[in-house]
């Protein structure tokens, strides 16, 4: 690797700010515009509770407890939501066998209760 | 007239103080991400400022740890009222993937009064943009 | 590394005392010798092999005893194995044969209770000060914290550590603080900085403020969870820690991962490599207060974020890895984008190497600053960059490749300078080679299956897996009993090593080096604190 | 007009707080705004200096406990009000109601005063890093000052008068100083930068070492008032070197335009700067302000010396 320095160029960067002023914005539009977010962002968790059979795998795989599973029969139950939680890794999405549960390209929207952020998807039999 | 003044002002200049009480580094380089081309919240007149003095709202991310609980504290009665605290990531929430850890008390209301929570792990920068300007909202 | 001739050399210093020898998985030989002769057999390793790089020590509770594992490298991995008492145990320092032990053993030492007889400075280093409760790995001990609430300080409390001038007029000294919260310090830790004018004469470290307890938490999780759980140690270098976690539990399990699934990954390494050098630069160049450089260099990174973002759907924390596989793919189409994407991202870092290299200002900042010798680094076990830039050629990716990196052509960037303007350009240097592997791997891009079934029991066994982090080697060690959570996982992360050398580095600068220096190193707390 | 009527306006609108104020904000918002271009940012909306300066006047004042609370409220008083007066010293756009011989040495005394006041604010609000700030500010002053002093000193002598309107006037009828003193020009700008603290010279408040410096433990009213009276002293120091070296409004047709054009055009160059090059350390700004600035002042200061007495 060359270690020696050779130019002693006082405005070494100008031709870079002279580039970077003649590029287009590159600044997101959002909060004043609208906002953009690509379709393979893993966002927030929906559950479908029709589709839902409460097997529970995705209980027993979510790293931050942040799925539970209540039971008050074997049709009736409800899997209970804490996006306060959530890490968002997408886990209880790839062992989900029916499909019940996605994860959208939305972010959660913040919340200034966090019993806000809980949620529920229940399934009456 | 001058509280709508006031009212105004607050809302368009919000200085934010960063403070990592625990975090993987996930949150806070989004947040510092947002000083950057890409989001340069300065066009909404966020600064992210050095001394809890100048500051206005603290964005905190992270589980609480017990080592830093008492410096959240401290540098929350630095900041001059009045003052925000917004919870930053699932683990500023609620402590997130570190429940229950010996170390972890957990998320960042087991120390202070959070004013907003923003999920997310980490949060995207848009959604702490989000977060702020709701939080913005709130306080109006 | 010669391993039979080691053994030999082991067996005939230590005649009367049995050795036992077993190979382990990923090339890693065990050596089990007992508690007094760790000390001789280092030394031997030392002086008759020169093999002086003390990877970490692993501490963990076997029920009736504690092990200590001490994982050395030279090529190949080399694991000695030593068994204390649980009562009252205590063992000969190495710290006087490697000072780089220093850190390891401290951790050892609260997280386990192992009172380490002739330690230079056995402080805690990760558990808070008021820490009443057990040693935290030991087992079946709650690890109860003894709840306590502090008053809160109120402002203005004149200790150093609030911040207020500590100083004593007659000699001039001062402590100045950094951190935990600083803007120094995108994450926290906290420096004492003792200053006579404007130099530093003594420093104090003080780190753990973002000690999570992720070892324990692995015990009590299962192996899916706890991928997504040691993502978390660092959101900037989160899928190397999965992929080396990830490939040691495919090593217990015995898979045979596709080669499709190798290559992604090791796609997804150097694209995060690459995302963490430039972040590096943003976070440096913004220390020396050379503020557009941060700009350019996070505005150039998103193009690395969009491309991780793309491939797993998470622009920090990526998910991608499980374990017999991966969860992303890569089209055609898409691989032929990425290359394009890569092709601008080359042209700006041109800019930053030569800015770098040749604008006066940084220069002055940066050169003849935290300098550190050959030896020095040799003796601290420091890894990764740091190394390289003092001139010990040593890349987990070419020694002992893991991943896909067998195949690739590698050429590992390595200089001589030892200061921080050498480790900077040498990072940028690496910038260049990671693209170049970036685009050997989407070129050649074998089809195939991206996972293989993996069982969620993992049969008994214990792995040591290494792998190159963008600072340097991170390691763990997996222990498994059997059942579908594992018994023990020990990680050290790369920038613990670099962290012991940053107090030789401290002592005698400007504090206006402080952050020049401190940056120079490429933290990382979390990894650290873990 | 009553003539108290008349001082009172100058005191208050023209050329006096209200005119300063509105510069010192516009000033502001440019240069952060060019700033940001020049790092592919976007920048703050025009209002954004009004914003913050309503929303600290706003907050809650404190100081630490230990400070001396008279010294943190009075300094940045003393601060803005000795801007202030220079402020109403310099002509603006041929506009000179206060000139008189000798405004250039009362002008550059003022000038010093907000760097002295921000020392002792330093040293006073007890925190670790204001005093470190505060001494660093000290040796700055002492590094830039000679320097900056020699160079403005040059234009005094070359257009035989040491008070700022004929200075200006003079130019119109032979060239602008910064052709004839090209050296001394830079040597003022760079003078300039250490003296307004801005990047690379931000070294008393340089954020990655000792958090905000001498204002680290100012919040509120107080801070506004700093803030207020470093953009002020911005607007002043442009001003200045705008008469001295760039002939002031010139004799063109449109003198006030002519005059904002020049400002705008130095505003620039320290908005350029502020963002091509690292911090310098203060030893290095030391020996660049000893070794090479003052050498420099000094050669260019005896070249004009020696051109006047051929």
């Amino acid at each position: 690797m060359d270690n020696t320095s050779r130019s002693h160029s006082l405005v070494y960067l100008l031709p870079e700010l002279w580039r970077t002023l003649r590029t287009r914005r590159i600044t997101v539009r959002f909060p004043f515009g609208p906002l953009e977010l690509p379709s393979y962002f893993r966002g927030r968790v929906t559950v479908d509770p029709a589709l839902c059979n409460g097997c529970g795998l995705c209980v027993r795989d979510c790293p931050a407890a942040a799925l539970e599973l209540e039971r008050e029969s074997r049709d009736e139950f409800r899997l209970i939501f804490y996006c306060d939680r959530c890490a968002f890794c997408g886990q209880c999405e790839a062992v989900c066998r029916t499909g019940a549960i996605v994860l959208t390209n939305e972010f959660a929207p913040a919340a200034a209760d966090r019993n806000a952020l809980r949620e529920e998807f229940s399934k009456p039999s | 007239m001058w509280e709508s003044v006031v009212r105004w002002a607050r809302r368009k200049s919000p200085w934010v103080l960063h403070f990592n009480t625990g975090g993987c580094n996930g949150c806070d380089i989004e947040i510092l991400d947002l000083l950057t081309p890409r989001y340069d919240v300065e066009r909404l007149g966020i600064l992210k400022e050095a001394s809890p003095r100048h500051a206005d709202i603290l964005l905190c991310t992270g589980p609480v740890t017990r080592q830093s609980r008492d410096r959240l504290r401290r540098i929350y009665e630095q900041m001059p009222a009045p003052k925000w605290v917004m919870a930053i990531g699932s683990c500023g929430c609620s402590g997130g993937v570190f429940h229950g850890g010996y170390n972890v008390l957990g998320g960042i209301d087991q120390v202070l009064p959070v004013d907003i929570y923003v999920p997310g792990c980490p949060c995207r920068p848009e959604a702490i943009i989000a977060g702020i300007a709701q939080l913005l909202d709130m306080v109006e | 590394m010669n391993v039979d001739s080691i053994l030999g050399a082991l067996r005939e210093a230590f005649p009367a005392v049995t050795l036992e020898f077993q190979p382990g998985l990923l090339d890693e030989t065990f050596v089990v010798l007992s508690a007094d002769c760790v000390h001789p057999a280092v030394r031997l390793l030392i002086e008759r092999f020169d093999i002086r790089h003390l990877s970490t020590i692993t501490g963990q509770d076997r029920g009736s005893e504690i092990e200590l594992l001490y994982h050395f490298w030279d090529g190949r991995g080399l694991t000695l194995r030593t068994s204390l008492a649980r009562e009252d145990s205590h063992i000969a320092t190495v710290v006087d044969l490697i000072p780089g032990a220093a850190f390891y053993e401290r951790e050892v030492s609260e997280m386990l209770g192992v009172t380490f007889d002739g330690h230079p400075d056995p402080r805690r280093l990760l558990l808070p000060e008021d820490w009443s409760g057990e040693p935290p790995l030991r087992q079946g001990d709650s690890a109860q914290f003894a709840e306590q609430d502090v008053p809160s300080p109120s402002i203005g409390t004149a200790i150093a550590d609030s911040g207020h001038v500590v100083w004593a007029k007659d000699t001039g000294r001062m402590i100045i603080p950094i951190g935990p919260q600083h803007p120094l310090l995108k994450e926290p830790l906290s420096y004492l900085l003792t200053v006579e004018g404007e130099l530093v004469t003594d420093e104090s470290l003080r780190i753990g403020y973002v000690h999570r307890g992720i070892e324990r938490l692995c015990q009590q999780r299962s192996y899916v969870q706890n991928i997504y759980l040691l993502e978390r140690v660092c959101g900037i270098c989160s899928h190397i820690h999965t992929t080396t976690y990830c490939q040691g539990v495919e090593a217990l399990l015995g898979l045979e991962v596709p080669q499709r699934a190798l290559h992604l990954r090791t796609l997804l390494c150097e694209l995060e490599r690459i995302h963490s050098h430039l972040l590096w630069l943003g976070v440096f160049s913004e220390n020396i207060g050379f503020t557009t450089i941060f700009m350019y260099a996070w505005r150039d990174r998103e193009i690395t974020l969009d491309i991780m973002e793309e491939l797993s759907g998470g622009r920090v924390s990526h998910a991608a890895n499980v374990i017999g596989g991966v969860r992303t793919d890569v089209d055609k189409e898409q691989g032929h984008s990425i290359l394009g994407r890569l092709e601008d991202l080359e042209r700006q870092i041109e800019t930053f190497r030569d800015v770098i290299r040749h604008e006066r200002s940084f220069q002055m900042r940066t050169r003849e600053l935290g300098h550190l010798s050959f030896e020095q680094v040799r003796s601290h076990c420091v890894v990764g960059p740091m190394a390289r830039a003092s001139g010990v050629d040593v890349d987990l990716r070419r020694d002992a490749p893991y991943a896909a990196y067998d195949g690739l052509d590698l050429r590992v960037v390595t200089a001589g300078g030892g200061d921080v303007w050498t480790r900077t350009q040498m990072r940028v240097q690496e910038i260049f080679e990671s693209l170049h592997l970036c685009r050997q791997v989407l070129k050649e891009l074998p089809g195939g299956p991206l996972t293989v079934r993996a069982p969620r029991r993992v049969p008994a066994g214990e792995v040591v897996s290494r792998a190159e982090a963008p600072r340097g080697e991170l390691i763990y060690y997996i222990r498994s009993d059997g059942s579908e959570r594992p018994a023990r996982v020990k990680v050290r992360t790369p920038t613990m090593t670099a962290l012991i050398t940053l107090s030789e580095q401290l002592r005698g600068i400007n504090i206006a080096d402080v952050p020049a220096v401190i940056g120079g190193t490429d933290l990382c707390i979390a990894c650290v604190d873990r | 007009m009553p003539d108290w009527l008349i001082a009172l306006f100058h005191l208050l609108v023209f050329p006096g707080f209200g005119f300063l104020f509105l510069c010192a904000l516009a000033f502001q918002w440019i240069d952060r705004r060019v700033a940001a271009r020049l790092q592919g940012r976007v920048g703050p909306p025009w209002f954004q200096p009004l914003a913050d300066l309503i929303k600290l006047l706003a907050k809650e004042d404190i100081l630490p406990v230990g400070a001396d609370e008279l010294a943190c409220a009075v300094l940045p008083m003393v601060s803005l009000a000795a801007v202030l007066t220079a402020g109403l010293l310099i002509p603006v756009s041929g506009w000179k109601p206060n000139s008189f011989e000798g405004d250039l040495v009362v002008v550059l005394f003022l000038l010093s005063i907000p760097m002295l006041a921000y020392f002792l604010a330093g040293w006073l609000s007890i925190s670790v890093y204001s005093v470190v700030g505060g001494n660093r500010s000290l040796l700055q002053y002492f590094a830039y000052e000679v320097p900056f002093l020699m160079a403005l000193g040059g234009t005094a002598i070359v257009n035989g008068s040491w008070s700022i309107a004929s200075i200006a006037a003079r130019q119109s009828q032979t060239v602008w100083t910064m052709l004839m003193q090209p050296v001394g020009f830079l040597v003022a700008m760079i003078g300039l930068i250490g003296k307004l603290k801005r990047a690379p010279f931000d070294i008393p408040k340089a954020k990655s070492e000792i958090s905000a410096g001498p204002l680290t433990e100012f919040s509120g009213r107080k801070l506004a008032l700093w803030y207020l009276s470093r953009d002020m002293q911005t607007v002043v120091g442009v001003f200045l070197l705008v008469n001295l070296f760039l002939g002031g409004s010139g004799a063109m047709l449109l003198p006030a335009l002519s005059f904002v054009a020049k400002a705008l055009l130095l505003l620039l160059m320290l908005s350029v700067a502020s963002v091509l090059y690292a911090r310098l350390r203060i030893d290095q700004l030391v020996d660049v302000g000893w070794k090479v600035l003052a050498p420099l002042a000094l050669l260019q200061l005896l070249v004009t010396v020696w051109m006047g007495v051929g």
